[in-house]
C-alpha cells in the first residue's frame, strides 16, 4: 500500500496546485461571467517576479510579497486598460481579450525577465516527510495549506460579506447592480486585483515544486480552467474540489494505468462528470423562467 | 554581403533550446564581421523565431529561400520543424544545417541536409556503455512526451538489446508536469532494477531527480544530454542531483578540460564570449548553433563563393572542424560527422560537473 | 423636484427621445402614458443614468445629473424598478433585497425588509429561494420592493402593474398612493393608464419620443382624446 | 374529441407543488383562460404542455394522442406553438428573420440542399418570408421588418413573439400574457387578433391577467390557485364566484371593472 | 435594378482578391502565406458555422484538423489510398467522430462546452503524439504528394509549388464560403441562429435544437478537417501540433477577431492573424508583445470584431 499512498500523495500536491490556479478563476468569472484566460499568467508573475526579486537579494517573504502585490497591480490595469474599456461587449469578445493579455504579459515578462526556467528555494527545505510509508516534499504542504486557506476566505467572502455579494450581483445582471448603487466598475477592480493576488499567491507557493519561466502560464491556466469547469465554474468549493480530483485523477492514472494517458483519462472523467452533471460537480444551476 | 538564414524556437515549448541557439547565432555574426567577414565579404543574418510550430517554421523557411534569398538555413531547433524545413531546402536547394537530435535528419542522407548535434541514437549508446561498465542489466526508462523524449525513447529501445540491457520499467511524463513521483514509484518497484535512465528536457528531468531523491530510490539516475546546462544543477539542486550521470559535450566542463584537449580553446573561448555577452551560462543547445555556423563559414571560405551549391559542396567535405560538440569531418554518406567520442560521460559531484573515466 | 429640459437620446444612429422637457415637484405622483415604442423606458432608463443622454439636461434637487453614473444616482435619492423587473436570478429572494438596501447598514435594513415582505407576503415564503424560479408576478413585486429598499425620495417606476394579479394591481396602485403620505416623489410609467391616472396629480402623454400632452390627472382621465387612444373606452 | 386535454397534470419544485392534479380541455375553436392569482403554476402548467417541464404526474393529448414530455419541436410538429411570459426573442435576427423562423417546420429542408443553396430551398425561404411578411403586418410590425429584434419596446416585442407562434399550422396556441406591457386599446387590437385566430377553427389556451379581456373573449375559464384548480366555469359564472374573488380578483377590482366598462 | 445580395458581393470580393493579389506578389513566398491564410480560413469557416452561427464554443476543433491532416498522411501509406481520397477519408471520419462525440458533448453549454470540447481537441493530440507507431509520434510523418501539380503540368499549366497551393487552397475557400454563405440565409442556417438566440423558443418553432447544434457541429468538423488535410498536403509533413488545443483557440480567436458572425471578417480575422507573425517579424523580440496588443485594441474597440464593427460605423455615418 505504500505505493498508493504515494500516488495519493502526489495527487494531492498536484491537485493543489491546479486548485489554487482554479480559485484564482472564480471571482472574476463571479463578477463578469468572464473566464480570464490571463490567469495563468498572473501565476507565472508570482513565481517570476519572486525568482528575481530572491535573486536580487531580498528576503524571500518580502519578495513574494512584492510579486503579490505587482501581480495584483497588473491585474488591475488589465481591468482598467483592456476590460473596462470594452464594457458591454460579448463574453467571446471578452475572452479574446483575455488571451491578447495573456500573450502580452508573456511578451513583456520574457523581455523584462528571461526566457530560462527558474526556481526559489522551499519555505522549509527539501527533506521529505514519511507518512505510511509515502514521502512529500513539505512544500507541499505549504500549497494544500494555500489552496485551504485562499479556499476558506473565498467562501466566506462569497457567502458572508455584502461585498461579496455585490460581486456576484454584478455579474448576474450588471444593469440592476448599478440601480441598487454598486458600483461595477470599483467591483470589478476589486476582483481582477484579487484574483491576480490570488493567482501569484499561488505562483509564490508553487515554483519551488514546479519551477517557472515566462511560458509556464498556459499549461497551468489550462489544467486549473478544466479543474473549475469539473467543479463548477464560480464556486470556491468545485475549484478547491475540482483540482485536487483532477490532480488525484492523473496521479492514480500515471500510477496504475498509464502515464502516457493520465492527461487523456483526467479529461474522460471530466467528460464523464459533466455527461452526468452539465454544471460540474458544484455549479449552480442558474434558473432562467420563461 | 552573404545573406544567411536562421528560423529557431527562441519561444515556445523549445525556447529552452531556441533562445540561447538564436543568441550564439546573433553574437558570432556580430564577431565574424567584426573580424572581416568571410572571403572579404561580410554575413548578414536572418533570424526567424518560429516558435517550435513545424507550420510557421516551413514558412519562414520559405520566406528565407525565396524572399530574403539566403545562401543556406541554419535552424530547425527541433526535429518536427526540422522536418518540415527539408522539403523546402531540398526542392530550392539550399543547404540546411539542422539543430535538431533525431538521427531520421541525416538518416537516409539528403543532399542539402546537415546536422550538428549528436543524434540521440549516440546518446543513448554512451549511456548504455556506461551502464555496462557499471555492470548494469536492468534499468527502468522514464521519458518525456514530447519530440525531444519520444525521439530518444524510441532510439534508446532500439539499441538497448545491444547492450545486454533489459528495460523493465518504462514511464513517461508530460512535458509541464508537475510531479513525477507516481512514476518513479512504479520503477522503484520494478523487479530487479538497477539504474534509471531519464529522457527529456525542460523542467521535466529537473522534477524527476527532485522526485527521485525524495522517494530515495538510491539507484544511479541518468540524465540525458537535454539537460546538459549549468542552470540543470541549481534548478535540480546540488543534494538531489548529487551523482546524476548524463553524456555531455566538452563545453559543459570548459573549465576542467584537459589541457592538451583539442577542443579546450574553442570551447573556452565560446563561453566566454557567450556568458560575457548574455550573462547566462552557456548550454550544449547554443554550442549546436555555435557549430552549425562554423561549419557554414568554413565552408563559404573553402568554396570561395556564396553559391548554394559550392557551399553544399564545400560542407561536405568539412573534415577536422573543431566545435563545441565535437570535432567534425563529414562525408557523402555522413551529413553529421560526429562519433561517440565527442560525448563526454559527466557526472555531478558537490554541485559541479566532473568528468567520469 | 426633477426637472427635465430638452432631453434627448439615441439608440446608435435613431433618436428616441426628441426633446422631453418635463417636471415633477417634490411629493407629487406623475404619471407618463403613451403607446408601445413611444420612449417611456427610454426616458426612465435616461433618468436612472442607464441610458446616456445625447442632449438636454436633467436637474435633479436643484443638481445637475448628466455626469452623475448610474450608481450614484441611488445615492441621490432616485431609485428605479425598471422594465423587464431586472432581478438578481441568481441569488436569493433575500440577498435581492438586502442588495437593493446595499448603500445603508443600519438597523432600518431589516425593518425595510419587514415592510417589503409585509407588502407582499409571498417574498417572505420565498426569502431562501433563487429569485430565478420566481412566476413572472412574483418577480414584478421583487423588483418593486427591492427600489423601495433603497430608501429613495424619488421613485420611477416603469410598468410595475404589469403581469400582476387584478387583487395585487390594486394593491401596487395603494403603494403609490402610500408614497405620498411618506413624501416619496413618484414617477409612473403604465399601460393601465386608468388606474395610473387615477392615483396620480398630474400625468404626460407621450408620442413617439415626444411629449404631446399634460396636465392634472384627473383632466387628462376626461379627455376623449385619451379616453379613446389609451383608455379604450 | 377536444383538440388538448390535460389529465390529472402535477408538478414539484423541491417541496412546492407548483401545479397539482389539475385537468380540462379546450376543443377546436374555444377559447380557454386560465386564470389565477401570481404564483398560482399558470406558466408553469404551459410549461408542462408545451414540453419545457416534464410532468411528475398526468397526461397530455393533443387530438387524443398521449404527449406527455414530447420535446417541443415534436409537439411543434404536431401543431402546438406558443408564446412566453419571459420574452423569448431572437435577438441577434431581425423582426423579419424572426417571424420566419415561426415558419421553420414548413421551410425546413435538407441541409445539403441549404448548403448548396439549391432552388428547392431558395424557394422555401422565399415563401416563408412572404408568410411572415404578412403576418407582420397582421400585428401592426410591417415598419420594423428589417430593424434588428433587440431595438424594439417592450410591447412590439410581445407582438412579435405572436406573430412567429402564429406562422405555424397552428392546431393549439398557448398564449401567456399576451396582452402584458400592452395599453387598453392595444389589448383590444391583440383580443381581435386572437379571437379571429379562434375563428378560423385554432384551439387557444390563454393565460392573461387583463380580467376585461378575459371576460370579453374566453369561452370558459380555468381558476388555479396554490396550483390547484378551484373553479371552472363560462366568464359570468367564474366572476361570480366567491373564492375567485377572494383569491384573485379582489372586491376593488371588480368594481372598476364595472366602473369603466 | 443590379443589386448583389450579400452573398454575391462577399464572394465577389473574395475571388478578386484571390485572383489580383498575385499580381503584387514580389516572390514566391507571399504566395506561401496567401495559401496559409486560405488554409486556415477554411477552418474559420466551421467555426463560423459552430460558433457565429449557432453560438456553441468549441476549443478542441483543431482536433478535426489534425484527423484531416493525418488522415491525408497515413492512408496513402498504409492504406494505398490516393491522397485525394485520403483527404475525403479524413473528412468523413472527421464528421464521424463529430457526430459521436457532439451527442453528448452538445448538452454542455458555453464555458462547460468550451472545457469538453478542449479535452475531446487534448484526446486527439494525444493520440496523435503517442501512437508513435501509426503516426510517427511528436516529430511528426511526411505526407505523400497530391500529384495534382504534376497534372495540371501535363495540361500545360506550369506552377511553382507555393503557387500552386495559392490557387488551390484559395479555390477551397471560395467553395467553403459559398456554402457557409448559402447556409446564413437558409432554413438550416435560421434555425441555427435562432438557437443561438433562444434554445427555447426554437423548439417551440419546432427546431429539433440537438440535431441542429449537431449537425453544426458535424460541418464545421468536416471544414477543420478539409483545412487540416490541406495543410498536410502542402507542408509535405505533418506534426501533431496541427491538433494542439493552441492551435484550437487560434482558430477561434481568428474568427472573433474578424467577426465570428460574418463569412468574410471571419477570413479577414485569418488573414490577420495569418500575417501578423510575419510582419511583427521586424519587431523581432517584439513580436509577442505585439500580437497580444493587437488582440487587445481591435476586441476593445471593434468588439464586434473588426468587419462587423466597422461595417456598422461605415453604414452609421452613411445613413
Ligand atoms: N436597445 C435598443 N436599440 C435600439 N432601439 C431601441 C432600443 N430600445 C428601444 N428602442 C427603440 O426606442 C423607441 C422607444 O422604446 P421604449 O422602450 O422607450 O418604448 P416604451 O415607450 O417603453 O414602449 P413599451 O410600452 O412597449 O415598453 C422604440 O422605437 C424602440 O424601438
Ligand atoms: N423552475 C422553478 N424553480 C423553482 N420554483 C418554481 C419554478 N417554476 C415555478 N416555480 C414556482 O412555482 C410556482 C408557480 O409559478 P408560475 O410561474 O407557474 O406562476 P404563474 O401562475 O405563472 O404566476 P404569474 O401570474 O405571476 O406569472 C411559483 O411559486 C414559482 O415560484
Ligand atoms: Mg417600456
Ligand atoms: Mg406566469
Amino acid at each position: 500500500m505504500p505505493e498508493l499512498m504515494q500516488f495519493l500523495l502526489s495527487g494531492l500536491t498536484v491537485g493543489a496546485v491546479y486548485a489554487l490556479v482554479a480559485l484564482g478563476f472564480t471571482i472574476i468569472y463571479n463578477a463578469s461571467d468572464v473566464v480570464n484566460f490571463a490567469q495563468g499568467e498572473f501565476v507565472m508573475l508570482g513565481g517570476m517576479i519572486t525568482v528575481f526579486a530572491f535573486d536580487a537579494g531580498l528576503p524571500l517573504p518580502l519578495a513574494a510579497a512584492i510579486a503579490i502585490a505587482v501581480t495584483a497591480a497588473i491585474g488591475v490595469a488589465l481591468n482598467k486598460l483592456a476590460i473596462g474599456p470594452a464594457r458591454g461587449a460579448p463574453v467571446v469578445s471578452l475572452i479574446i481579450i483575455t488571451i491578447g493579455a495573456s500573450i502580452f504579459i508573456r511578451g513583456v515578462t520574457q523581455l523584462v525577465f528571461d526566457k530560462q526556467l527558474h526556481r526559489f528555494p522551499a519555505f522549509t527545505g527539501d527533506d521529505p516527510i514519511h507518512i505510511l510509508g509515502a514521502t512529500i516534499l513539505p512544500q507541499s504542504l505549504w500549497v494544500i495549506a494555500g489552496a485551504v486557506v485562499v479556499f476558506v476566505a473565498l467562501w466566506l467572502f462569497f457567502t458572508r460579506t455584502l461585498t461579496g455579494k455585490a460581486v456576484l450581483a454584478t455579474s448576474n445582471n450588471r444593469l440592476a447592480a448599478q440601480l441598487v448603487g454598486i458600483n461595477t466598475n470599483w467591483v470589478m477592480t476589486l476582483s481582477f486585483a484579487l484574483s491576480a493576488a490570488i493567482g501569484a499567491l499561488a505562483g509564490v507557493l508553487v515554483t519551488p515544486i514546479t519551477l517557472t519561466s515566462y511560458d509556464l502560464g498556459i499549461a497551468l491556466a489550462l489544467k486549473g480552467f478544466a479543474a473549475a469547469m469539473l467543479g463548477g465554474m464560480g464556486n470556491p468549493k468545485g475549484a478547491l474540489v475540482g483540482g485536487i480530483l483532477l490532480g488525484l485523477f492523473e496521479a492514480l492514472t500515471a500510477g496504475f494505468l498509464s502515464s502516457q494517458y493520465k492527461d487523456a483519462v483526467a479529461f474522460v472523467v471530466i467528460l464523464a462528470v459533466l455527461f452526468a452533471m452539465p454544471q460540474g460537480l458544484f455549479g449552480r444551476n442558474s434558473v432562467n423562467r420563461v | 554581403e552573404i545573406k544567411i538564414g536562421a528560423t529557431v524556437s527562441a519561444t515556445g515549448p523549445a525556447s529552452f533550446l531556441g533562445d540561447p541557439e538564436a543568441k550564439t547565432l546573433e553574437m558570432l555574426v556580430e564577431e565574424i564581421n567584426a573580424a572581416g567577414g568571410v572571403n572579404g565579404e561580410q554575413l548578414k543574418l536572418v533570424l526567424y523565431d518560429d516558435g517550435g510550430d513545424p507550420n510557421k517554421a516551413r514558412t519562414f523557411a520559405t520566406r528565407l529561400v525565396e524572399d530574403d534569398e539566403v545562401v543556406a538555413i541554419i535552424g530547425g531547433t527541433t526535429t518536427g520543424t526540422t522536418m518540415s524545413i527539408i522539403p523546402v531546402a531540398e526542392d530550392s536547394e539550399v543547404p540546411f544545417i539542422s539543430l535538431a537530435g533525431a538521427i531520421e535528419i541525416i538518416d537516409p542522407v539528403k543532399h542539402w541536409v546537415f546536422k550538428t548535434p549528436h543524434t540521440d541514437r549516440m546518446a543513448c549508446q554512451k549511456i548504455f556503455e556506461d551502464m555496462k561498465k557499471r555492470a548494469i542489466t536492468k534499468i527502468g526508462v522514464i521519458s518525456g512526451t514530447d519530440g525531444f523524449g519520444a525521439s530518444m525513447h524510441k532510439q534508446c529501445v532500439a539499441v538497448v538489446g545491444d547492450y545486454g540491457i533489459e528495460i523493465v520499467a518504462d514511464e513517461t511524463y508530460g512535458p509541464q508536469d508537475a510531479d513525477m513521483t507516481p512514476q518513479l514509484t512504479n520503477i522503484k518497484g520494478a523487479a530487479g532494477v538497477q539504474a534509471v535512465l531519464n529522457a527529456g528536457f525542460g523542467q521535466g528531468p529537473s522534477i524527476v531527480t527532485r522526485n527521485y531523491s525524495q522517494l530515495a530510490v538510491g539507484l544511479p539516475l541518468y540524465q540525458s544530454h537535454g539537460v546538459a546546462s549549468d542552470g540543470f544543477i541549481g534548478l535540480a539542486g546540488a543534494k538531489a542531483a548529487e551523482g546524476v550521470r548524463l553524456p555531455g559535450t566538452a563545453l559543459l566542463v570548459a573549465g576542467i578540460l584537459a589541457d592538451g584537449d583539442p577542443q579546450k580553446a574553442v570551447v573556452t573561448a565560446y563561453k566566454t564570449a557567450y556568458e560575457n555577452k548574455t550573462g547566462s551560462a552557456v548550454s550544449t543547445f547554443g554550442g549546436y548553433a555555435h557549430d552549425a555556423l562554423h561549419i557554414l563559414v568554413d565552408a563559404i571560405g573553402r568554396a570561395g563563393s556564396s553559391e548554394p551549391a559550392a557551399i553544399r559542396d564545400a560542407i561536405e567535405s568539412t573534415s577536422g572542424l573543431v566545435g563545441t560538440t565535437g570535432v567534425v569531418t563529414m562525408s557523402a554518406q555522413d551529413h553529421l560527422g560526429l562519433d561517440l567520442s565527442a560525448f563526454r560521460m559527466l557526472e555531478i559531484k558537490d554541485g559541479g560537473w566532473t568528468i567520469v573515466e | 423636484m426633477l426637472t427635465v429640459e430638452g432631453l434627448r437620446s439615441r439608440y446608435g444612429r435613431i433618436e428616441a427621445l426628441h426633446g422631453i422637457d418635463l417636471h415633477i415637484d417634490s411629493g407629487e405622483i406623475v404619471t407618463i402614458v403613451g403607446a408601445n415604442g413611444a420612449g417611456k423606458t427610454t426616458l426612465l432608463r435616461c433618468l436612472s443614468g442607464l441610458q446616456p443622454i445625447s442632449a438636454g439636461q436633467i436637474i435633479f434637487r436643484g443638481e445637475a445629473l448628466a455626469s452623475t453614473p448610474a450608481y450614484k444616482r441611488l445615492r441621490r435619492g432616485l431609485a428605479q424598478s425598471p422594465e423587464g423587473r431586472q432581478i438578481f436570478t441568481n441569488l436569493s429572494v433575500e440577498e435581492n433585497l438586502r442588495l437593493g438596501a446595499f448603500l445603508f447598514a443600519d438597523d432600518r435594513v431589516e425593518r425595510d425588509m419587514e415592510n417589503a415582505f409585509q407588502m407582499f407576503p409571498i417574498l417572505k415564503e420565498k426569502r431562501n429561494l433563487a429569485a430565478g424560479g420566481l412566476s413572472g408576478g412574483q418577480q414584478q413585486m421583487l423588483a418593486i420592493a427591492r427600489a423601495l429598499m433603497g430608501r429613495p425620495s424619488c421613485l420611477l417606476l416603469d410598468e410595475p402593474s404589469m403581469g400582476l394579479a387584478p387583487i395585487l394591481v390594486q394593491q401596487i396602485f395603494d403603494v403609490v398612493k402610500s408614497m405620498r403620505d411618506l413624501k416619496v416623489t413618484v414617477l409612473l410609467v403604465e399601460q393601465n393608464a386608468f388606474g395610473a391616472l387615477s392615483v396620480a396629480d398630474r400625468g404626460y402623454v407621450m408620442e413617439t419620443g415626444k411629449i404631446t400632452m399634460e396636465g392634472p390627472a384627473s383632466e387628462l382621465l376626461a379627455d376623449p382624446r385619451i379616453r379613446e387612444a389609451y383608455l379604450g373606452i | 374529441m377536444s383538440l388538448l386535454s390535460v389529465e390529472g397534470l402535477g408538478i414539484a419544485f423541491g417541496g412546492l407543488r407548483a401545479v397539482d392534479d389539475v385537468s380540462f380541455s379546450v376543443n377546436p375553436g374555444e377559447i380557454v383562460s386560465v386564470i389565477g392569482p401570481n404564483g398560482a403554476g399558470k406558466t408553469t402548467l404551459f410549461n408542462m404542455i408545451s414540453g419545457v417541464y416534464m410532468p411528475k404526474s398526468g397526461k397530455v393529448k393533443l387530438s387524443g394522442e398521449e404527449v406527455t414530455g414530447f420535446a417541443p419541436h415534436l409537439l411543434a410538429r404536431r401543431g402546438m406553438s406558443r408564446t412566453f411570459q419571459n420574452l423569448q426573442i431572437f435577438q441577434n435576427m431581425t423582426v423579419l428573420e424572426n417571424a420566419i423562423s415561426g415558419f421553420h417546420l414548413r421551410e425546413k429542408g435538407s441541409v445539403f440542399a441549404d448548403l448548396l443553396g439549391l432552388p428547392a430551398s431558395r424557394r422555401r425561404s422565399r415563401d416563408a418570408q412572404a408568410g411572415a411578411r404578412e403576418l407582420l403586418a397582421r400585428v401592426g410590425l410591417a415598419n420594423a421588418a428589417e430593424l434588428e429584434a433587440g431595438n424594439l419596446s417592450y410591447g412590439a416585442l410581445k407582438r412579435l413573439e405572436i406573430a412567429r407562434a402564429l406562422a405555424l399550422d397552428t392546431k393549439v396556441l398557448l398564449l401567456d400574457e399576451p396582452a402584458a406591457g400592452c395599453n387598453a386599446v392595444e389589448t383590444e387590437e391583440i383580443d381581435h387578433l386572437i379571437a379571429e385566430v379562434a375563428a378560423s377553427g385554432v384551439a387557444i389556451l390563454l393565460v392573461e391577467h387583463d380580467m376585461k379581456m378575459v371576460m370579453r373573449i374566453s369561452n370558459h375559464i380555468v381558476v388555479l390557485d396554490h396550483g390547484v384548480k378551484i373553479a371552472e366555469g363560462d366568464p359570468a359564472a367564474v366572476a361570480r364566484n366567491p373564492d375567485v374573488i377572494a383569491a384573485y380578483l379582489g372586491t376593488q377590482a371588480q368594481e372598476a371593472s364595472h366602473a369603466d366598462s | 435594378m443590379m443589386r448583389l445580395t450579400t452573398k454575391q458581393t462577399t464572394l465577389l470580393v473574395l475571388a478578386l482578391l484571390i485572383a489580383a493579389t498575385p499580381f503584387f506578389f514580389p516572390s514566391a513566398f507571399y504566395f506561401r502565406v496567401g495559401s496559409l491564410l486560405f488554409v486556415n480560413g477554411v477552418a474559420v469557416l466551421g467555426i463560423v458555422i459552430l460558433t457565429g452561427f449557432a453560438g456553441q464554443i468549441s476549443l478542441g476543433h483543431a482536433g478535426f484538423a489534425g484527423i484531416g491532416a493525418y488522415a491525408s498522411a497515413l492512408a496513402p501509406a498504409h492504406l494505398g489510398l490516393h491522397p485525394a481520397f485520403a483527404a475525403v477519408l479524413g473528412a468523413v471520419l472527421s464528421a464521424m467522430i463529430a457526430y459521436v462525440v457532439g451527442r453528448p458533448i452538445l448538452r454542455l453549454k458555453g464555458y462547460y462546452l468550451a472545457v469538453a470540447s478542449l479535452g475531446f481537441g487534448i484526446l486527439v493530440s494525444m493520440v496523435l503524439s503517442n501512437e508513435a507507431w501509426l503516426t510517427g509520434g511528436p516529430d511528426g510523418v511526411a505526407v505523400a504528394d497530391l500529384g495534382l501539380r504534376q497534372a495540371l503540368k501535363k495540361v500545360g499549366l506550369e506552377l511553382s509549388a507555393p503557387q500552386f497551393w495559392y490557387f488551390f487552397c484559395g479555390l477551397c475557400l471560395l467553395i467553403g464560403a459559398w456554402l457557409a454563405l448559402n447556409l446564413y440565409d437558409s432554413p438550416t442556417g435560421r434555425a441555427l441562429r435562432a438557437l443561438h438566440g433562444s434554445e427555447i423558443a426554437a423548439s417551440t418553432v419546432g427546431v429539433d435544437v440537438p440535431r441542429l447544434k449537431l449537425q453544426a457541429f458535424v460541418i464545421s468538423a468536416v471544414y477543420a478537417s478539409a483545412s487540416g488535410s490541406l495543410l498536410a498536403l502542402q507542408n509535405k509533413f505533418i506534426t501533431p501540433d496541427v491538433a494542439g488545443y493552441m492551435h484550437s483557440i487560434e482558430l477561434v480567436t481568428m474568427a472573433v477577431l474578424g467577426g465570428a458572425g460574418s463569412v468574410l471578417g471571419a477570413i479577414l480575422g485569418a488573414g490577420i492573424l495569418t500575417l501578423l507573425p510575419q510582419v511583427l517579424t521586424v519587431f523581432a523580440e517584439y513580436e509577442q508583445v505585439m500580437l497580444g496588443l493587437v488582440m487587445m485594441l481591435v476586441m476593445i474597440f471593434l468588439r464586434e470584431g473588426l468587419l462587423p464593427s466597422l461595417l456598422r460605423q461605415f453604414t452609421g455615418r452613411g445613413a
